[in-house]
């Protein structure tokens, strides 16, 4: 499995925020997981998660889209940060 | 050796610098205090809301610290970053850096202030006087300052 | 506005630091701690002797913190300077910096260390572990970071 | 009348923190009152007040050493400052 997690506007606008989803070959870029996910669902998630500035986390480190993915990891999207 | 804290609590910045002094004593001690502000970057703000990952946010927190360590050879950090719904002139965050000498000590706080901005996995909401709310959108000028460490 | 404090006695970090928040409330705040290091210039210290010149010192620290003030569009500032024989750990000076943005604080609060260190008519002696005492000279360090503002 | 004082290790070359002298054509700048005050005092006068990095203060401010001097003037003389 595959552990995906959403944050403030992403979140907000796909209206989820925790799923998981089966790890196989079709998933294993951060950037096919992407693609399957706008697949599965509507027009929101290709709004949202097609963002230029969207910031990709790979086990809780920001990397880039085409990161490969792995049985048991954890991916997140969001907008960059604002903190401090 | 540093600390981070994060918790959605306030928290007192006379506990969080006394720790550090006694901890580190006879040095030179540099800190920054974020407080939430009546006007936001969408007009006037009634309360602050603070999402955030947690333990990447934890993580990231860690390792700034332990870089700004390294870099500037501080003698000790401390890092108290909250999250959750804040009220105006509460604080956000505290960086607390304790160095043998002021410009390590200025550039160590000035390094955690600038990384954190944008590294660490906050995101704020301003909720408005009027009811809506409105999230706050990345600043270009904290990216160039990111930019320069 | 800003306050100036020169006194020999020592002060309380803390109540200093309320002080401002509870004038500038809801900013962004930046201080700086500077403690008596065991090892000074010359060695092992004992005690730090500072001779300073009574009423040019203030004058020229208020100068100071109005500069910083219109410069760096400052809210308000304050700044603590001790005189006379300080215990190794005692904290020997404090300047703390209110602004509406971090930057602003963290600059305002950097021009007036950096300022005060040159333009302060005080004078260190160090007392060593040995009895004897030595004067500390110039650092040509802070003569250049003087220049850069 | 003209106050002088001296601080830190000038006072202590000198052995003197302050001193007053009436003012005349003779002390009508700082440098003036520099020579003049090593004219009447001695060898160790002259060492501490030439040396190249003296500071001047005239009212508590710092001035060159052409600063010109009036009656009623406070000038000090010291070395670089060390506080902070």
């Amino acid at each position: 499995m595959i552990t995906i997690r959403f944050f403030s506007l992403i979140r907000e606008a796909i209206g989820c925020k925790e799923m998981s989803v089966e790890w196989s070959e079709q998933v294993s870029t951060i950037a096919a997981l992407k693609q399957q996910l706008v697949h599965h669902h509507g027009r929101h998630w290709a709004e949202a998660l097609h963002q230029p500035n969207l910031v990709h986390a790979l086990n809780q480190r920001v990397v880039s889209a085409d990161a490969p993915l792995k049985e048991g990891d954890e991916v997140a999207f969001f907008p960059p940060m604002t903190g401090g | 050796m540093g600390t981070v804290l994060v918790q959605s609590d306030d928290f007192s910045v006379h506990k969080a610098y006394d720790e550090l002094v006694s901890a580190y004593p006879g040095a030179a001690l540099a800190t920054f205090t974020g407080y939430v502000r009546d006007v936001g970057a969408s007009g006037d703000v009634h309360q602050l809301e603070l999402e955030h990952y947690p333990g990447m946010t934890e993580r990231i927190l860690r390792e700034l610290g332990q870089q700004a360590e390294r870099r500037f050879e501080l003698r000790g950090w401390s890092i108290i970053h909250r999250y959750g719904c804040l009220e105006v002139n509460e604080p956000i965050v505290w960086v607390g850096v304790v160095a043998s000498h002021r410009v390590a000590a200025f550039e160590g706080c000035q390094f955690l202030m600038d990384t954190l901005k944008t590294d660490a996995p906050f995101w704020k909401r301003e909720h408005k006087t009027d009811g809506s709310a409105e999230w706050v959108t990345a600043n270009d000028n904290d990216t160039l300052r990111r930019q320069r460490w």
